[in-house]
């Protein structure tokens, strides 16, 4: 049984700030909730017991017409109780939607969504990545969302709640991680064949070790090395470079319709979906549409076995 | 009334005092009408407000202030403000039992009706060339879908009321025709109402 | 069951004299709409809001005396009707500041 | 060449009906088939009748959807059913249930009880009730042919742009959602009007206001919601329409268009058209539950003036379905208390459903037992329905299996059990036998934990992260366990709902008539025979008090006081222009549908001109003499 794993990303283990803001709501309002339910239960099973037509009695019941005292009473709680949740409910939610200060100088990423991969590109840092969103731990990291087509909705359940990329305008949210650690995202927003698998990660990470991913990012190692990745690089240049591009190498042109691959072999996920392995990543690129439907990579079973094996060992040395 | 002067009625020339409101039937049509007029308030305030959402996105075509021409709105909200006029005179008539009242006054309302709709499809020719068009940009779709859904009210309101007129020229006035001749000039008040709008909301605060 | 019984009150209120003066008030208040905004005589601030105030009064208008729409005895009509314009109302503004 | 040949059908048809060149003796023999008499119908318990068959069907076909879908769901990275193929079935799975399942359903028992809780002969527009059935079926055949010419719809039953748009949304599917919910949308649109009109206009001597039974309450403010919900939805399919057939530019951003107009449109009539379904059903459970206590309604005022309140808040409320759209703290703010008041009237109707029951005599009837079961199963949806209210809360639940699991609590424990409670309920009324109890019972209790088994445990789907939506999801996820739990409930709700099917079966084979009266009723429907005759009431009743027919009971009276001497009644007769009418419609949207604007020109000028030919037509209906009158009651009482 392949069901006894527990869950993964629950949105009652937040891991930041913006997690349990939402975390909070959640719990006072299914506190009342649960009263409220409590309450209806017991005078429900009460009736039900009490008041059952017993065989032979045929009496006719006192024909109530109301009670002002009651009616007022189930009136006016209730609305205490939705008094006590909107207090928590209205700080949050300005709270949750605050701004980038301006004087400081936050970490901000642009998000943009396609169909259906995620990019990620650090304006002030120079740095675009794709699939893997890499954020400091103890830092609210400011994000602006938008979206390449069609509408899509940004969902970390372990660090914040959702918030829509539409296309043509920009979305703001902020999201922190208060450990570091590997979380993962999903689109929520129904945006077309491939929607189930748009999946991304968001790696948390200490303060130096973010640093050190960023000094990494912005002088990539790039150039192949050994024949084989040479090689690799030659199909790759034939083939894949029209739409993806690879930062720090002397390629003519930088596709930008898929996923940056710079840096690719410390992705932890191929497609933001499969273990990153030799195996996968052919399987990937052979048969793209069996392994994410609607996907826009085109398959590239033809190129032979050596081609492939080039390329496999070229993109694996992309760190 | 009972049910031997209804029908005494339906065939007599001389109908009860407010005909449309004589019969069940007849109640039944005018209150529908207005339940009708209340949903088409609120689909009309949806295409209203794409309108304004949209306005701006007028893209490389004529913005709002180029393009509208006051003198021409202007003749058209006199000619939709004459005919609510002429359709309200013919249900006078019709109360009064001056059948030809009524016939002569909602025939001008037909010919104004039509007379609009002429200006308008001039306008319309004159917007195309002028390089604002129902594909060419956000507001193009917007300003037509508005224009143009009121337009076809007019039409249907046109045909509606010519139908009702042949009806009464072939088979003369009866009771059954009261509360048709009402509603429709119900119907013909209800679009000229939108038009007041447009012209407020489209016309005149494009070119505020 | 408000409209239960045919209303038999005189004629006399329904003459083709008041109709006419409510037009001419339609027409006035339709000039004074486009003499706002094509003249230099209401600054400019205040001209949307009074051309769409005109606006409503001639809707009004056309309500209350074209249409016969009468408050006491028609009033689930006329609920009807204000609630429609009341949603109408929502929906522009919606769209027009929520978009 | 397809265009060509249509057009030649069609004028071929239409020559044929203008210039009466058709078999003279053929139309006689179809015109004395039961069958013609059925389509022709004007009577209001027919329509209903069919309404309930057509909603059946839909259901069925609904269902067959669900378990579709949940069968991908059964375990982790499932290739059953992937990619475009499932979202479309669980867009013509939302679709299906909300517009023709639901929907339908509450106008099969609006059309066959409200006349007869009124005193009224009929509705007030026959003919355009006869129009309403006639659109719904249309609909929902144009929208379902798209399994069979083409792709389905595959935009989720909200059809959000740009994934509805010509670019992303490639073929015709979209389209078929479009024209389809548009034809069946202006008939729901002309029944809303007829119930206002009728509820207004042709109540019975003494019924006043505050004297007419809950259903008829909340099929009136129901009527109202549809009157002002359904135009937006109108408006915004016609935009999409203009969209995807004729390159306007609403939605595209490139072009200036917005994507978010529609989102607004579309949730302005969505949020009411969650009331509009569920009032109706409050209704039915008030009924239920007042004569199965054998109790007055606790507080009839205030859940009246609670159905009210509901449905004009239902209005204001929309963009909660919105809070991640990016309108901001304020709008959010704002949407959200708006939305929290509703709970307030909700509250109070369903503590009145208790206290109704206390101190009753509680009859465990099948439809008692769906009104007893709809009671805590409500209150979950509706608790739920608060947390989503919360902004913070939403970001986490909006779009999760949490959502599903929320709607569906609201839907299937409010609407269904409510519209098979009301089946269980007037049956006898409709038919002249009951559905037998024993099944009934098993069908209750099988659909009732099947229901719980399947959603309850979605909630925690959603709050484990797991988007809704999606056609799989991974092994290490975790929730292989719960999925398989939730899909295992969806087969027992199937298996309830052949039950239903059997039952209707069953009884009818063994059907023993009953009287006017067979769960000692409280209200007008109680006083006449069963099956209610076709001209429902021989002499209008006078009402005297709340629950008019139990005041009559409880002072030792039979039946009703007369409020009319007995005389002949006028009745409309039967007309085939509705059909014809909606004929043109539907042609109109297959035209569209395959692009041909020239097909569908024609079938709307068709449409139109039938319009006119009814204009002209001089029908004034029929009498039934007393004596026939009398016969007929004589004839049921025997």
């Amino acid at each position: 049984m392949t069901g006894c794993e527990e869950p993964d990303r629950t949105v009652f283990s937040p891991k930041g700030e913006a997690g349990e803001g939402s975390l909070d709501v959640i719990m006072l309002s299914i506190y009342i909730m649960t009263f409220v339910v409590a309450v209806v239960l017991a005078i429900f099973i009460y009736v039900l017991i009490r008041y059952r037509q017993k065989p032979g009695d045929n009496s006719i019941p006192k024909q109530v017409e109301g009670s002002m005292k009651l009616e007022m009473l189930w009136t006016v709680i209730p609305i205490i109780l939705l008094a006590i949740l909107a207090v928590p409910t209205l700080t949050h939610t300005f709270s949750l939607a605050e701004e980038a200060p301006k004087d400081e100088d936050p970490l901000r990423v642009k998000v943009t969504a396609h169909q259906y991969w995620w990019e990620f590109e650090y304006p002030d840092l120079g740095i675009k990545t794709a699939q893997q969103l890499h954020i400091p731990t103890d830092e609210k990291v400011y994000l602006e969302l938008t979206s390449d087509d069609v509408i899509h909705a940004f969902w970390v359940p372990e660090l914040a709640g959702k918030q829509d990329l539409n296309p043509g305008s920009t979305n703001k949210m902020w999201i922190d991680a208060d450990e570091p650690g590997t979380y993962e995202g999903r689109c929520a927003e129904l945006c077309g064949a491939g929607h189930a698998l748009m999946n991304f990660q968001v790696v948390a990470q200490e303060k130096e070790d973010f640093d050190k991913w960023v000094e990494k990012r912005k002088n990539p190692s790039s150039e192949p090395k050994t024949a084989e990745q040479k090689a690799g690089k030659e199909v790759f240049t034939q083939n894949c470079m029209s739409c993806h591009a690879i930062d720090g190498t002397q390629m003519k042109t930088k596709g930008e319709k898929a996923p940056n691959l710079t840096g690719f072999a410390e992705r932890n996920k191929i497609a933001g979906l499969l273990e990153n392995n030799d195996e996968n990543l052919e399987k990937w690129m052979k048969h793209p549409e069996q392994v994410k439907p609607g996907t826009y990579m085109p398959s590239f079973d033809f190129l032979s076995d050596e081609d492939m094996d080039n390329l496999k060992a070229y993109l694996q040395s992309l760190e | 009334m009972s049910t031997a002067e209804l029908e005494q009625a339906k065939t007599s020339a001389k109908l009860p005092p407010h005909p449309e409101r004589a019969t069940m039937e007849g109640r039944n049509k005018i209150l529908g009408l207005w339940l009708f007029i209340g949903a088409e308030t609120v689909m009309f305030a949806c295409f209203f407000g794409t309108y304004l959402a949209l306005k701006g996105s007028n893209l490389d075509g004529p913005t709002t202030q180029e393009l509208y021409q006051i003198p021409m709105v202007a003749i058209s909200t006199l000619i939709l403000l004459v005919s609510s006029l002429t359709s309200v005179l013919g249900v006078l008539g019709m109360h009064q039992n001056n059948y030809k009242k009524m016939m002569l006054w909602f025939g001008v309302t037909v010919l104004l009706g039509f007379s609009f709709l002429g200006l308008e499809i001039y306008e319309f020719v004159e917007y195309v060339h002028a390089g604002h068009t129902f594909a060419g940009s956000a507001f193009g779709s917007a300003f037509y879908t508005l224009l143009g859904t009121h337009g076809a009210h007019v039409l249907f309101g046109v045909l509606w009321i010519s139908g009702l007129l042949v009806q009464v020229w072939r088979r003369g006035m009866s009771l059954d025709m009261a509360p048709k001749f009402f509603s429709a000039s119900l119907y013909w008040h209800f679009i000229d109402v939108i038009w007041v709008f447009i012209f407020t909301v489209v016309y005149l605060m494009g070119k505020v | 069951m408000e409209q239960a019984k045919p209303q038999q009150e005189s004629q006399a209120t329904e003459s083709d004299a008041k109709h006419l003066a409510s037009f001419a008030v339609m027409i006035v208040l339709t000039a004074i709409a486009f003499a706002a905004v094509t003249m230099d005589i209401v600054p400019p601030a205040m001209v949307v809001p009074l051309i769409i105030g005109l606006a409503a009064i001639q809707v009004m208008m056309q309500f209350f005396t074209f249409m016969h729409l009468d408050f006491k005895k028609h009033r689930i009509t006329v609920t009807f009707i204000f609630t429609g314009l009341l949603f109408g109302v929502i929906c522009v503004v919606a769209l027009k500041y929520l978009v | 060449m397809a265009t060509l040949v249509t057009i030649i059908v069609f004028i071929l048809f239409l020559s044929a009906i203008l210039t009466g060149g058709y078999n003279k003796e053929l139309m006689d023999r179809f015109r004395s088939h039961w069958l013609w008499d059925w389509i022709t119908t004007v009577d209001h318990k027919k329509i209903g009748i069919m309404y309930g068959i057509g909603g059946g069907f839909f259901f069925i076909l609904g269902g067959i959807e669900a378990l579709l879908i949940r069968t991908q769901l059964f375990y982790p990275n499932n290739d059953f059913i992937v990619g475009r193929a499932f979202n479309e079935l669980l867009t013509m799975h939302g679709t299906t249930m909300i517009f023709f399942v639901a929907m339908p359903l509450l106008f099969a028992l609006m059309n066959m009880i409200v006349p007869l809780q009124i005193g009224a002969r009929d509705v007030a527009f026959p003919f355009l009730n006869a129009m309403g059935l006639w659109f719904f079926i249309a609909g929902g055949i144009l929208m379902n042919l798209s399994w069979l010419f083409g792709n389905a719809p595959d935009a989720g039953w909200t059809n959000y742009v740009p994934i509805a748009a010509n670019e992303y949304s490639a073929g015709t599917g979209i389209d078929y959602y479009v024209l389809g919910l548009q034809i069946s949308g202006f008939g729901t649109l002309m029944s809303g009007i007829n119930f206002l009109a009728t509820i207004i206009n042709m109540r019975t001597e003494g019924m006043s206001f505050l004297r007419m039974p809950l259903f008829t309450w909340t099929s009136f403010i129901s009527s109202a919601l549809i009157l002002f919900g359904f135009p937006p939805l109108t408006a915004g399919l016609f935009l999409i329409m203009f969209e995807r057939l004729f390159g306007a530019n609403f939605f595209d951003v490139a072009a200036g268009g917005n994507p978010i107009i529609w989102e607004h449109l579309f949730w302005i009539f969505g949020h009411p058209e969650v009331y509009i379904v569920v009032l109706p059903a409050f209704g039915i459970m008030s009924e239920v539950i007042s004569t199965f206590s054998k109790k007055r309604l606790f507080g009839y005022t205030s859940m009246v003036f609670a159905t009210i309140l509901i449905g004009f808040l239902g209005f204001m409320v929309w963009a909660h379905h919105m809070f991640t759209v990016g309108m901001g703290p304020v709008a959010n703010s704002i949407f959200a208390i708006a939305t929290m008041t509703i709970a307030v009237p909700t509250g109070i109707k369903v503590f009145n459903w208790l206290f109704t029951m206390w101190g009753g005599k509680i009859r465990f009837t099948t439809a008692m037992l769906y009104a007893v079961g709809f009671i805590p199963t409500f209150v979950m949806g509706g608790v739920t329905g608060v947390m989503l209210s919360t902004p913070p809360g939403d970001y986490q639940y909006h779009d999760s299996y949490f959502v599903v699991a929320h709607f569906h609590y609201v839907l299937i424990g409010g609407t269904v059990f409510g519209i098979l409670a009301g089946f269980y309920y007037w049956w006898p009324k409709i038919f002249g036998y009951k559905l037998n109890e024993k099944l009934g019972k098993w069908n209750f209790w099988l659909f009732f934990i099947g229901f719980h088994l399947t959603f309850l445990i979605q909630h925690f789907i959603g709050l484990f992260g797991m988007p809704r939506r999606v056609f799989t999801y991974q092994p290490e996820d975790g929730l292989t366990l719960i999925n398989q739990i939730s899909t295992v409930g969806a087969y027992m709700m199937a298996v309830a709902t052949i039950l239903f099917v059997v039952n209707v079966i069953y009884s009818y084979r063994h059907r023993v008539p009953v009287g006017n009266d067979p769960w000692d009723g409280r209200t007008l429907e109680w006083s006449i025979p069963s099956p209610a005759p076709f001209y429902n009431f021989a002499q209008l009743p006078k009402v005297r008090a709340l629950d008019a027919f139990w005041h009559e009971k409880m002072k030792g009276n039979k039946e009703m006081e007369p409020a009319e001497p007995l005389g002949p009644i006028h009745m409309p007769s039967n007309n085939h222009l509705p059909i014809v009418i909606v004929l043109g419609f539907f042609i109109s949207g297959l035209g569209f549908v395959f692009r041909s604007n020239e097909v569908g020109a024609l079938g709307l000028i068709f449409a139109f001109l039938m319009m006119f030919v009814r204009s002209f037509e001089k029908d004034h209906g029929y009498h039934v003499e007393t004596d026939e009158v009398e016969k007929v009651e004589k004839g049921v009482k025997a």
